[in-house]
């Protein structure tokens, strides 16, 4: 365990640790356009260290996009223009010479759909360990029974590692994939609609695994579930469309947004979905 | 990584046969041109190193031309060449080591004997279509002709004084064996090819019948003494006149040692 | 019931029996092929066969030295070809913007590649490797020759294969923080391995059965080869060497023919199940 | 912004050699186009281009290059053989992965890749020894369009099953039970569903299949009969510019040499023309991430 977190501060370029106050990461400005057409616009956020953080709203209104710049996974759409300011930890994540891949290493990503690779249990789980150059067994086995621990996988596949991945129920897969975006203690854990694909019992204990998470790493949580947000999230982000154009109408904690949201739209939007 | 793999056993290929650099042997010969020609010369290669330690013969096949060229480019020593020399390939030495009798075939099924040349010749002018013009049953005649160039066609069109251009073909073979295969699949299909191969098919029980081309009875013995016309020389030529190894070579290939290989690929050896 | 209905359970019963009557007739076919070359050249094939030279131009003795040779050709150009393939498949797919031209005049050269008849293929190996590089007629010269002939069958096997492995395996790896090139080799690669093969198989079965481009390249010696730079005659030659040249040859054409058959269930069998090996530690989709 | 440009050295150096083998594979077909264009010019500026095309008869020892009765053979005789072995190799892969009991269907697949390992001559001397006859009994002289298609067939089936039961396999099995779900048949779901969604592999099953057909040689030139003509109907000889190819070469000198190395070249063109029509007929769906 020990050597795995040395290789993981290996991994993670010195940066000015902020203070309690600095945000974690801070959004100032935001676009994105994919070629000519503008997706989401002059988005600015704050996201506290160790906070649960939800964007909800209608579908298509920039949520996925947003998250997509916090790891960078943008660059892989072609013509995808990202401007504004945006800070990890007061590193600059538009840069375009910043080095994506130690990025990623810190700032997870849990997709909607759960995507295992094709391979073994175990296999699926050495790969980013290897990748980040754990060489030795030992260690590796550690720290793969510490993140199946984690996500409540253990207990249920120990004795079938070698096993495939695919033959994991819906829950399991999407639970085997956090755990790999566990293995390189990830700073920042990105979750796009990570229930959605799963039935509510899968989806619940998902969802009690998220609560756990908080003490490990900053959560920032893609839901159309409010109720979910109002019980995993510390604050809330209400995506909105404007004239074609994804932006946030309301930030704020939980206890705001649901209780007392400032804005109309904010207000409808959360009571037809609470009614 | 099968990648790798593939890679390492590449390598390891590589290392278990290196490249022959300077190796023990004194003489190597590379043989290439007629693929008729190539069975036998391969065969007498293996009798010729057996004797001569030492000596290496490669035989290449690539067709009579290529013979030619070979021998002139200096890529090969000696060159097999399944026809008669062009006036323009008098430059190369010829060394005839067999011949190969032309003879005409038909299906065993087939009523008609014997032809006579003008039958022949109005069969493959497009003239006689149909068997019962000959005294046959009522079939359409199948004419099996060779391609442009191969030298049995050369025989062929030299005893009947026909042009190219003059032959109504259905079939347009390349190798013997593939004629003898079509006569013996199609009952009214005619056709000529080497007399060994015809002779040998007969004797297997191949339902062909052969048939002579001219006035002679179409055998290979009648091709040895030499009363069957219509044959080709089979030759082996080398740019100049043969030395060393290469003279070694074929004045083996032309001895009596080897008449039972000659006979063995149904050929016939050429009179001394 | 409505005619409606009668009528498409009768389509239903009539495309059925032709998903069954297509491989019923290929089956047969093949069959009676096989059962062709079973019943000629069965009989000439014992351990001896296998084991030994040939003699009289291949009627009697064996086909050692073409097992061996056919073995180090088809060796060679698997082993230029394969990583040439995967590469360019790898560019294709994985680099290439799928609307550049560069990838699209790739594909294209080797769809033509693909077309063009083994005897050029011949033709041009002599001329370039025995010739032009020097290597004369060689194993060398045959398997480079080889390699240019099943590069495109490989290539676009792997291509459509790594087309087929899920975004989410890619996206997947990426997110993790994998570098592009590890994702490849490490995730998607892997992934796309059972096509790749299926292509391999097709590949090397084309390869062993080649003629034409190797009479004029490999060559036509049967000795047995003790060097790359050896001539060495393969099964393919001989067979064809044997029905087209050799007078009384067939039933030993169609012998080696059998070898060759039987080599090739071999191998492909042996690939399939190195395929599903693969599937099960992964036997996912999804 | 795509990672091509990334600054990472060992991924500059993969990208690099990933480009290398693209080079390299392109290359191949320029050398080899190249050297049949060196090996025709002397044909081509003896007798001129036009002459190919125009010249009654293929007569090379008389000076009469006529091509264009090879050129519709092979066409005909290629696309004949396309047209049986495409669907029934489509079929082939939906059986395989719809129909067939799975001990059947890894029976069926493993029958297939024997067919492909197959040597030519042998599917030749099959044809030449028991097809053409029983075509011949028909209607003579049995060496015909017809026997080349059928033999061509057989002989491009496999490569067409392989690949299209490859493309096939590989859809998301979620599309199948989606069909399912809707109450659609097994057959509906089959072609109505899976092949369509298959449809960038079996488009290269095609081309991959087109190829060989194109290229095939010596087991047409047992069975098509070779006889350079424009056929009239499927029991007529044909000849296909590959098998003039081996038919000749062996004995063909000069301006014949070079003449066959110009049926090379039209074979060429003729792939590439192939494939112009095929990309205009079905504009490949390439797909990429995202």
């Amino acid at each position: 365990m020990t050597n795995l977190h040395a290789v993981a501060e290996l991994h993670r370029p010195p940066v000015d640790e902020p203070g309690p106050a600095v945000p974690l990461i801070r959004a100032r400005g935001v676009s994105v356009s994919y070629g000519a057409r503008r997706v989401l616009g002059d988005v600015s956020l704050d996201i506290a260290r160790g906070s649960v953080t939800a964007l909800i709203g209608p579908s298509g209104c920039g949520k996925t996009s947003f998250l997509g710049c916090l790891n960078r996974m943008v660059d892989l759409i072609p013509r995808c223009r990202v401007t504004g300011e945006l800070r990890l930890a007061g590193a600059d994540l538009l840069d375009p010479t910043l080095d994506v891949v130690a990025l990623r290493r810190r700032v997870g990503l849990i997709f909607q759909r759960p995507n295992p690779f094709p391979f073994s249990i175990r296999h699926n789980l050495d790969l980013p360990l290897r990748e980040a150059g754990v060489r030795r067994k030992e260690p590796r086995a550690a720290a793969i029974e510490r993140c199946l621990r984690a996500v409540g996988l253990w207990d249920e596949v120990h004795d079938r590692l070698d096993h495939a991945a695919g033959a994991l129920s819906g829950g399991q897969q999407q639970r085997l994939c956090i755990a790999r975006a566990l293995l390189l203690d990830p700073e920042v854990l990105l979750m796009d609609e990570p229930c959605s694909a799963l039935d509510p019992i899968s989806g619940a204990t998902v969802e009690a695994l998220i609560g756990s998470l908080k003490e490990r790493c900053t959560i920032v949580i893609v839901t159309h579930n409010l109720a979910q947000a109002r019980r995993v999230a510390d604050r809330c982000a209400l995506f909105w469309l404007r004239d074609g154009i994804g932006t946030i109408v309301e930030q704020g904690t939980v206890g705001q947004i649901f209780h007392a949201p400032k804005s109309e739209i904010t207000a409808a939007y959360v009571r037809g979905a609470v009614a | 990584m099968p990648l790798r793999r593939t890679l390492v056993a590449a390598l390891t290929a590589a290392c278990l046969f290196p490249p022959l650099a300077g190796a023990a042997e004194t003489a190597k010969l590379t043989v290439t041109g007629a693929s008729t020609l190539a069975p036998l010369v391969s065969e007498i290669a293996h009798r010729f190193e057996n004797a001569n330690p030492g000596v290496r013969i490669d035989v290449q096949t690539g067709g009579s031309s290529r013979g030619v060229a070979d021998v002139r480019r200096g890529i090969a020593d000696i060159g097999m060449v399944s026809r008669v020399l062009k006036p323009d390939e008098d430059d190369l030495t010829v060394n005839i080591v067999a011949r190969d009798g032309v003879g005409m075939i038909v299906n065993t099924a087939n009523p008609v004997d014997p032809l006579s040349r003008d039958q022949v010749i109005g069969i493959y002018t497009g003239r006689i279509t149909n068997w019962s013009q000959i005294g046959g049953p009522d079939r359409p005649i199948t004419v099996v002709n060779k391609a442009e160039g191969r030298s049995t066609l050369d025989i062929f069109l030299e005893h009947v004084q026909l042009k190219p251009t003059d032959v109504k073909a259905h079939i347009v073979i390349g190798d013997n064996e593939q004629g003898v295969k079509v006569v013996a699949g199609n009952p009214w299909a005619i056709g000529y090819v080497s007399i060994g191969t015809a002779e040998y098919h007969a004797q297997a029980g191949t339902p062909v019948r052969l048939m002579a081309l001219g006035p002679v009875v179409a055998t290979t013995g009648n091709v040895a003494n030499g009363t069957y016309g219509a044959a080709r020389p089979l030759n082996l030529v080398t740019a100049k006149p043969p030395e060393g190894v290469a003279a070694r070579f074929i004045a083996y290939s032309q001895s009596p040692a080897v008449h039972d290989l000659i006979h063995d690929q149904y050929f016939v050896p050429a009179p001394r | 019931m409505s005619i409606d209905a009668l009528r498409r359970r009768r389509t239903a019963r009539v495309v059925d029996a032709a998903v069954w009557g297509v491989p019923a007739i290929t089956v047969a076919a093949l069959a009676w092929l096989l059962a062709d070359v079973v019943w000629h050249g069965a009989g000439q094939i014992d351990l001896a066969f296998l084991t030994t030279a040939p003699r009289s131009a291949g009627r009697a003795g064996g086909i050692a030295p073409m097992l061996v040779s056919t073995a180090i050709v088809v060796a060679i150009a698997v082993a230029v070809a394969l990583p040439l393939a995967v590469g360019t498949a790898v560019l294709l797919v994985e680099v290439l913007p799928p609307s550049a031209s560069a990838g699209r005049w790739i594909r294209r050269s080797l769809d033509i590649l693909a077309g063009m008849p083994s005897i050029v293929f011949g033709l041009f190996g002599n001329l370039v490797f025995c010739t032009m590089l020097g290597m004369g007629f060689s194993l060398l010269s045959g398997g480079l020759t080889l390699a240019c002939m099943v590069l495109p069958i490989l290539m676009r096997a792997a291509e459509e294969s790594l087309r087929g492995v899920p975004d989410g395996c890619r996206r997947g790896a990426l997110a993790l923080g994998m570098p592009r090139h590890r994702a490849i080799t490490a995730v998607i690669l892997p992934c796309g391995m059972p096509g790749i093969i299926d292509g391999l198989t097709l590949g090397v079965g084309r390869a062993m059965a080649e003629t034409a481009a190797l009479v004029f390249t490999s060559g036509y010696v049967d000795r047995m080869p003790s060097a790359l730079t050896d001539s060495g005659r393969t099964l393919a030659v001989h067979v064809f060497d044997l029905s087209m040249n050799v007078t009384g040859g067939d039933r030993w054409a169609y012998a080696t023919a059998l070898v060759l058959i039987g080599l090739l269930l071999v191998t492909a069998g042996l690939l399939s199940l190195a395929s599903r090996f693969l599937q099960r530690k992964g036997a996912h989709k999804p | 912004m795509t990672s091509i440009s990334s600054r990472r050295p060992a991924e500059r150096l993969f990208v690099t050699g990933l480009g290398l083998c693209g080079a390299a594979a392109s290359l191949t077909i320029v050398a080899v186009i190249g050297v049949t264009t060196v090996e025709a010019t002397p044909a081509l500026s003896v007798a001129g281009p036009q002459a190919f095309l125009t010249d009654d008869g293929w007569f090379p020892l008389s000076g009469r290059f006529g091509l264009m009765p090879m050129i519709l053979g092979t066409v005909l005789v290629s696309l004949g053989g396309l047209a049986l072995a495409g669907p029934m190799g489509i079929v082939s892969a939906v059986f395989c992965n719809h129909y067939a009991p799975a001990a059947v269907a890894t029976a069926y697949r493993l029958l297939l890749k024997a067919l492909a390992g197959i040597p030519s001559v042998v599917y030749g001397l099959w044809g030449l020894v028991t097809l053409v006859p029983l075509i011949a009994a028909w209607a003579p002289p049995g060496a015909s369009l017809l026997a080349g298609i059928l033999v061509l067939a057989l002989m491009i089936l496999p490569t067409v099953a392989v690949v299209a039961d490859s493309a096939i396999q590989q859809l998301p099995p979620a599309l199948h039970r989606g069909g399912a779900a809707l109450g659609m048949r097994r057959h509906t779901i089959a072609f109505r569903v899976v092949v369509p969604a298959a449809r960038s592999g079996l488009a290269t099953a095609l081309v991959l299949a087109l190829g060989r057909a194109l290229g095939e040689t010596m087991a047409l030139l047992m069975v098509t009969g070779n006889l350079v003509q424009y056929p009239s109907s499927l029991f007529d000889p044909v000849r296909t510019l590959a098998a003039n190819i081996a038919l000749e070469m062996a004995y063909a000198q000069d301006i014949h040499r070079s003449a066959l190395f110009v049926s090379g070249l039209v074979l060429a063109l003729l792939v590439a023309a192939a494939l112009v029509v095929a990309e205009v007929l079905a504009p490949d769906g390439t797909r990429h991430v995202d």
